[in-house]
């Protein structure tokens, strides 16, 4: 999230929009309640179904699963059509006016931009960036007119986005699109603020970081980042998601959002050459300048006293990535049979990665898998023949597979991020049940016991081993505490202060205040950047539970502690315009008042840069303002396309020949997987109800008595054409499996009118499993396609295609 | 705290007289405002967690109501109207959470035959007192809202307390402390009034004309009540009674009926004591046995 | 919480003496028939002397505050068990709040398949079967350390130092705290593994 | 002999056999003990009587299953004597002089057969009035509406369960006035009870009060006599 939880209470205008708040964020939809009552905003939900969002809302518009895109890109349309748009903060906070080199393209008959290798199904993307000056930074016109501008380019490439065209894409009627469409530009003026709210809506299609990216272009259109009220807002998923995902926890990632070391980076100063971010205009901050003293300081946290400058910090023991280890190619290798071990630490991809067929045969290849969790999940027990649920014969399985129990959340302590990139300390009510032990406890035994091994046996590359630090007071069992002082970071030598070589700023030992204390000389150590600062010589700052909230914003600045800088609302320095005054005194929050940016948040800004030094206040971009044109970030293009699902009812109608996303990745065996609309003619979508979480709450006996079986929903209109009984037994089947479930028939399944063709839509909550308190089920992933989106490889669980038909009884209990 | 406290009994069944209440406790009202119910059911689950029940795991049936009805171990669950708006033809998705309403003249009470298995407290929360309770079912005909539950187990009456317990320490219910929307609101009945004709402003802001509080005079008022966005047709969420009382037929059985019947009984025993008092004994005389001896000789 | 203790003492009093003694055991006190009835009636606040706990709700990212009620005063002799647990009105973001997953976490705490004890199952077998941890860590650093020596790669077909392990994976669980997610990140890289994941795409 | 010690020794004529009279006192039975279990869950200031049944909770359970008994010694006594319980003109004419009944002047009644019309209307009303009490009580009869529903298929409206209870407390009362007559009835005629008790009645009190039944008794005695 941009913005924080607390923050939506100052928004006019919710947008729910790829997410279903209210659904699966409750206490977190709260706050759109309160907006709702208190300032008298309105709430428009945008979605396939009728959600629980839709039932309390101001405006519902139905639309075609997975067209979003061209959904939002219509709202811009409409906003540059109409010029209903914040005209100065465009100008002056995004790169509307940079000039696009002249090589930049887009055919739109073809739906390609410039630099395709259908070979390769990726982009050479060389051409999408701008035209550089003379003098080294990138070429602007603030007049907006130039026809290579950002701006031009962006209308143009919008303008077929038209509201028929929406209406022939999405299935929306044009009349509640255009009401959307008011009440959004509404917001686009300074007075107003609109926040945007999403999921998995937008993630979970091959497409779905430019469905995100498109929303925050829009936000940017209607100056509505930075400010109070707005932001584009991901509603993550699990309680510290968030947490590990700074962590790095993901195959090409390190705390702190830096990048793994990479086969073509051989040295450390060839990676840090890779990440000089010099600023793109005069002044700029680019602060990612600092990228540097944040690695040097993970690695002096990741080899301790091992990390010198001479052997750069140990850059070479960090394994490097050839390529891109995300689940999906995961667990494509070990279906090839490449993997030989595997560890689920609080993780069931039996059921959460797509295509549940494949993912058993993945399983049964592996030589061992070790589930570390609190649940027997559906994973630990893939090899279980449970009848229809997963029809195995375990004998043939050689898998070797180890269940060891995990405590939950409420025994052991440590600290979670929420959402708001809050984290939050929590403390340990009691023991685990039997043999539990901590996370920690577990990680550390087998870390020290593979040491003990290659210490005493010796084998491939020790070294890398050996020289981890781990200097804990019982290495058997480093305690939260010290570890979150670990990612906090603390001087390793006395830090003089730059300024003034006179004064101390820490001492060798003490706890860093913040990242902007972290050198790059080995003097500071420091795991996580983006958390430093929540446990510094004051103590640790994410226990801390003082709820106040001076300005009555929700800003809450002295509950638990918000990375960065304890910042709780991000590119805040936006909330006001280029010379420092709010641009409405109603979305006051922090402005320059002659000598500082003040206001009830940190400010996301250097706090005494003036603004005539006209610094932008995106201040991680080297141009210092916000991006409509991505640049060469985007792997399927610099501006959004509507791009149909890989398994879509309708082909595309803006370009056919290139109907999905170009430059997504389908490994071999599953692009002949894919269904057709002859064969499979209802779009099927994915989501969670409200009852339960992902596949832990079917074990709780509170959540399986409200919620207590799988079942998938569908229009009266289809079930009447199928014959299909409101309660009875159906069979619901893609071209990778088939699942047997109970039906509901609901008027809340749209039946909408796409491109002059009716498209039904089946939709198919997930939570259900063969372990746990409900009924035993087959799991949804046994239907959907293994693909993902182009930059995250997130799998589409959102848009795909089915067939459905009434079955007289359900499946054998087994 | 202490205001909230509420030791003092306002009636009890099958009590004669209303025991006196020596402190004004606070009459409290719990506010269910349907324009906010998202149907999250965090209301039901923290009922069951607080109270310690868990119903089977059931079966889905076609709707989300589950478990499908109230019972011995569900004191309140959501109930699920799909309606399609003939004045705006947009769909509407009503959610009513169902449960004891608190009558301020309930029903259950005026029919239970057992003394004190069912009190009303002076803070207007109607509970259930599980000992004194006989399981004859009167109180489920009794309450016009078809809320009590007769156990199959224990044959006792079960519904929602309005967490008693909790309020008797100066706690909210367990629903409401839940509900994540503020859908629940909880406090004094003045001030639920209160803020419930403020929800009432905002829904008619809203196009929701006919939006209105439902304290339904005819069972004196509840302590639960709800606000609708068609508060003229109560009946829309899922048969929300439009104008509930006690049905006329308990009213006669536990009130005229009860009384005439038995004075009725005793009348009638005292006009047979008066009659033989009167009268004296209607003997058999001896030219009656004479005549019978010689009919039956006579018949010989 | 004075005034529940009483109450408390008072129903158990009536229930262990019966109704007559009790009845003249509550005259002795002073106290009427009303409060005989609402003794009676209204069940003991269970929460009177539960210790609480402050922690945060483990399933989506509101984080929302939560009180854990534990039996016992954390003495010696007591072991906690969690029996209740409600929302933290203190927390700004729920506010005491819970939704109905949260609500319903006690019964995922004490859940029926809660593994309790590590547990192994050999190729080809039909179950578990439950093993020592010590067994159980030894074994798995064991096969890892096999497939590590077996597949390590030292350097790439360029010649530069990669120091990977390609053919063991990790995925971390987004329910672990932080701090076992830095202890797990230096790990599994310091191990050299590259097939390192978590929920954040899934 | 020609004197006879009639006085002393009073003939006597059978008036109902041994199992009549054990189906009647079952029947009488189950008939106060529903009365009096019925009226401690009707009247609060009756509920004291459920100590007789062990509280509150038993009495509960058991009145409907007295219930049943009754209902089956009810039959009985139905099938026995709903012949000589039918109508008939002379039993309007007692009717029409009721206050003679009343004062105890039966020299001004038409004679009467082995019932008079007060003892039919006892018998109609009790009969009507059982039925009725057995549909009501199966209305709300809780503890046994899952087994109804399962093995017969019948089912109850709230409504229905409603106006159950109200009809039944109405028919019990109508019962308990019919039964208080009866009872009273019995008392006040003196040398009835031994009707009930022994099986007989003295030729006299047949005499006073069923002359025609007494003749129609003698009559077919003498014509069992003629037979040997």
């Amino acid at each position: 999230m941009t913005n924080s939880w607390t923050d939506i209470k100052n928004a006019d205008l919710v947008l729910i929009m790829g997410g279903n708040a209210a659904e699966a964020h409750p206490c977190g939809f709260k706050w759109v309640a309160e907006a709702k009552a208190h300032k008298g905003a309105k709430l428009l939900v945008v979605d396939p179904r009728f959600t629980r969002s839709a039932a309390v809302s101001d405006l519902y518009c139905p639309i075609r699963a997975g067209t979003d895109t061209a959904y939002l890109l219509g709202i811009i349309n409409y906003l540059l059509s109409t010029g209903k748009y914040h005209a100065d903060y465009v100008k002056h906070f995004t790169n509307a006016a940079y000039i696009v080199k002249d090589e930049f393209a887009f055919n739109a008959e073809e739906g390609l931009y410039s630099g395709y290798n259908a070979e390769k199904r990726s982009y050479d993307r060389a051409s999408w960036d701008y035209e550089m000056g003379e003098d080294g930074f990138a070429v602007r016109d603030m007049t907006l007119e130039h026809p290579r501008s950002v701006f031009q380019l962006l209308k143009q490439h919008v303008a077929r986005y038209t509201p028929e065209m929406v209406e022939r894409i999405c299935g929306s009627p044009k009349e509640k699109f255009l009401k959307v469409c008011e009440h959004v530009a509404s917001t686009g003026n300074g007075e107003k603020s609109m926040t945007i709210m999403y999921a998995l809506g937008w993630t979970q299609h091959s497409y779905g970081s430019q469905t995100i990216r498109t929303a925050a272009m829009l936000q940017l259109m209607l100056g509505n980042m930075g400010v109070p009220g707005g932001g584009v807002n991901a509603l993550r998923g699990h309680s510290n998601v968030q947490g590990l995902t700074d962590i790095g926890l993901l195959s090409q990632s390190t705390p702190g959002y830096l990048g793994m070391p990479r086969d073509a980076e051989p040295t450390l100063s060839a990676h840090l050459g890779n990440r000089n971010f010099r600023p793109l205009q005069a002044n700029q901050i680019s602060y990612w300048q600092n990228y540097g003293k944040f690695y040097v300081s993970l690695l002096k946290a990741m080899y301790g006293k091992a990390a010198t400058a001479e052997n750069e910090f140990g850059y070479a023991w960090l394994p490097k990535v050839d390529l891109s280890y995300d689940a999906l190619h995961q667990f494509d290798l070990m279906h090839q049979g490449k993997i030989n071990g595997y560890v689920c630490q609080g993780f069931n991809p039996l059921l959460s990665v797509p295509n549940k067929g494949k993912m058993r045969a993945a399983l049964s290849k592996l030589k061992f898998l070790v589930s570390i969790d609190p649940l027997e999940t559906e994973t630990a027990r893939f090899w279980e023949n449970h009848g229809e649920f997963n029809d195995i014969d375990s004998a043939k399985v050689q898998t070797e597979v180890f269940m060891l129990p995990a405590t939950c959340f409420a025994e052991d302590e440590g600290s979670f991020t929420n959402s708001s990139r809050t984290l939050n300390w929590r403390w340990k009510a009691a023991d685990g049940p039997g043999e539990a032990r901590t996370d920690t406890v577990i990680i550390a035994d087998l870390f020290l016991r593979i040491r003990d091994l290659y210490a005493k046996e010796g084998g491939a590359a020790p070294e890398p081993i050996m020289s981890v630090d781990w200097t804990y007071i019982k290495p058997s069992d480093p305690s939260p505490d010290e570890l979150l002082r670990e990612m906090n970071g603390k001087a390793l030598v006395d830090l003089k202060d730059p300024a003034d070589p006179t004064k101390i700023l820490r001492r060798a030992g003490e706890q860093v205040d913040g990242f902007a204390q972290l050198r790059d000389d080995g003097s500071t150590m420091c795991a996580c950047w983006i958390y430093s600062g929540a446990y510094t010589e004051a103590g640790n700052l994410t226990a801390r539970r003082d709820a106040s909230d001076p300005s009555g914003l929700g800003v809450h600045p002295k509950w638990g502690f918000t990375w960065p800088a304890n910042r709780r609302i991000l590119y805040n320095r936006a909330s006001a315009d280029p010379s420092g005054k709010p641009w409405s005194v109603k979305k006051q929050y922090i402005h320059w008042n002659g000598s500082r940016w003040v206001g009830p948040d940190v400010p996301d800004f250097v706090p005494t840069s003036a603004p005539e030094k006209s610094a932008g206040p995106f201040i991680m971009n080297p141009e210092g303002v916000s991006r409509l044109f991505a640049r060469k970030l985007m792997a399927e293009g610099p501006f959004p396309e509507h791009y149909e699902p890989f398994e879509s009812p309708v082909t595309n109608v803006l370009h056919p020949k290139t109907p999905t996303n170009p430059a997504a990745r389908v490994f071999k065996g599953d692009m002949e997987v894919f269904g057709g609309v002859k064969d499979f003619p209802y779009v099927a979508t994915t989501y969670r109800l409200v009852e339960h979480f992902h596949y832990w709450t079917k074990h709780a006996k509170l959540n399986a008595i409200i919620q207590p079986e799988f079942f998938v929903e569908i229009s009266p209109e289809l079930a009447k054409e199928k014959g299909v009984k409101n309660g009875g037994w159906v069979r619901v089947f893609s071209n990778r499996g088939s699942v047997k479930a109970k039906a509901v028939v609901t008027k809340r399944i749209p039946v909408l009118t796409v491109d002059g063709k009716k498209v039904h839509t089946v939709g198919m909550p997930i939570h259900f499993g063969f372990v746990g308190e409900t009924k035993k089920s087959f799991g949804v992933n046994t239907l959907t396609p293994f693909v993902g989106d182009a930059n995250t490889q997130t799998p589409e669980y959102k848009a795909f295609l089915v067939d459905i038909e009434p079955l007289s009884s359900g499946p054998a209990i087994s | 705290m202490a205001t909230l406290q509420s030791l003092d009994l306002k009636r009890r069944s099958a009590t004669a007289g209303t025991p006196p209440a020596a402190r004004q406790t606070l009459e409290v009202s719990k506010l269910i405002d349907i324009s906010k119910c998202i149907g999250c059911k965090a209301c039901q689950v923290a009922c069951m967690e607080w109270n310690d029940l868990r119903a089977e795991v059931g079966e889905v049936h076609g709707y989300y109501d589950n478990p499908g009805d109230l019972s011995p171990s569900t004191w309140t669950m959501m109930r699920y109207t799909e309606r399609d708006n003939p004045d705006t033809g947009d769909l509407e998705w009503l959610i009513r959470k169902d449960g004891c309403m608190h009558c301020s003249d309930p029903g259950c009470l005026k029919a239970c035959p057992s003394p004190g298995a069912i009190v009303q407290y002076s803070n207007g929360i109607v509970d259930f007192v599980s000992e004194n309770c006989i399981g004859c079912g009167y109180c489920v005909k009794g309450c016009p809202f078809n809320i009590p539950r007769i156990s199959q187990t224990d044959n006792k009456a079960y519904k929602c307390t309005l967490c008693s317990d909790r309020v008797a320490v100066g706690q909210a219910p367990a629903c409401v402390k839940a509900c994540p929307t503020q859908a629940l609101v909880f406090g004094s009945k003045e001030d639920m009034i209160v803020h419930a004709q403020g929800r009432v402003a905002d829904l008619k802001s809203r196009g929701y004309k006919n939006a209105g509080l439902y304290d339904p005079p005819g069972v004196g008022g509840t302590h639960v009540m709800y606000v609708l966005h068609h508060a003229d047709q109560p009946q829309l969420y899922a048969g929300l009674p439009n104008q509930p009382r006690i049905s006329p037929l308990v009213e006669l059985w536990k009130g005229a009926a009860k009384n005439v019947g038995l004075i009725g009984i005793g009348f009638a025993a005292f006009f047979g004591f008066m009659h033989y008092v009167v009268n004296g004994p209607n003997r058999v005389s001896k030219e009656d046995e004479e005549a019978a001896v010689k009919l039956k000789e006579g018949g010989k | 919480m004075e005034a529940m203790n009483m109450q408390l003492s008072r129903r158990q009093l009536m229930k262990l003496s019966g109704v007559g003694a009790a009845g003249s055991a509550l005259g002795a006190f002073g106290f009427g028939g009303a409060e005989e009835a609402m003794a009676q009636a209204v069940r003991p606040f269970k929460l009177a002397r539960a210790t609480e706990t402050r922690n945060t709700c483990p399933y989506c990212s509101v984080s929302c505050g939560m009180i854990l009620y534990s039996l016992g005063d954390r003495s010696k002799n007591t072991r906690s068990e969690i029996f209740h647990v409600e929302g933290d009105p203190d927390n700004p973001v729920n506010r005491g709040t819970l939704c109905p997953k949260g609500a319903g976490v006690l019964d995922f705490i004490r859940a029926k398949t809660r593994v309790k004890h590590p547990m192994y199952r050999a190729p080809g077998a039909k179950e578990f079967k439950q093993v020592s941890w010590d067994w159980a860590m030894e074994r798995i650093a064991r096969l890892m350390k096999e497939d590590r020596d077996k597949n390590f790669v030292v350097a790439n077909k360029d010649g530069v130092t990669v120091n990977r392990w390609p053919t063991t994976g990790f995925l971390a669980g987004c329910a672990t705290s932080n701090e076992a997610g830095w202890l797990t990140w230096k790990t599994v890289r310091g191990l050299g593994l590259v097939l390192v994941e978590n929920q954040a795409r899934i | 002999m020609t004197t006879t010690h009639y006085v002393e020794e009073p003939t006597t004529v059978t008036r109902y056999s041994a199992g009549a009279r054990v189906n009647h006192w079952i029947t009488a039975g189950s008939l106060i003990l529903l009365a009096v279990s019925g009226l401690a869950l009707f009247h609060p200031a009756l509920f004291f009587l459920t100590a007789l049944f062990g509280g509150g909770e038993y009495t509960r359970m058991v009145h409907p299953w007295i219930g049943v008994v009754l209902l089956l010694g009810f039959t009985g006594l139905f099938l026995r004597f709903w012949r000589l319980n039918l109508w008939e003109r002379t039993d309007n004419v007692w009717l029409g002089r009721l206050r003679s009944v009343l004062a105890g002047h039966e020299e001004d009644l038409p004679e009467c057969g082995k019932y008079n019309a007060g003892q039919k209307l006892v018998f109609w009303g009790m009969s009507l009035l059982i039925v009725v009490l057995f549909i009501s009580g199966v209305g709300a009869w809780d503890s046994q509406h899952a087994f109804l529903k399962e093995t017969f298929g019948i089912s109850f409206t709230i409504d229905q369960k409603r106006l159950a209870i109200l009809v039944h407390a109405v028919a019990a009362i109508g019962a308990i006035l019919i039964w208080i007559v009866h009872v009273y009835a019995a008392l006040w005629v003196k040398g009835t009870v031994r009707a009930m008790m022994r099986g007989s009645v003295t030729g006299g009190w047949a005499w006073r009060h069923h002359r025609r039944w007494l003749r129609e008794e003698v009559a077919a005695d003498g014509k069992k006599s003629d037979g040997k």
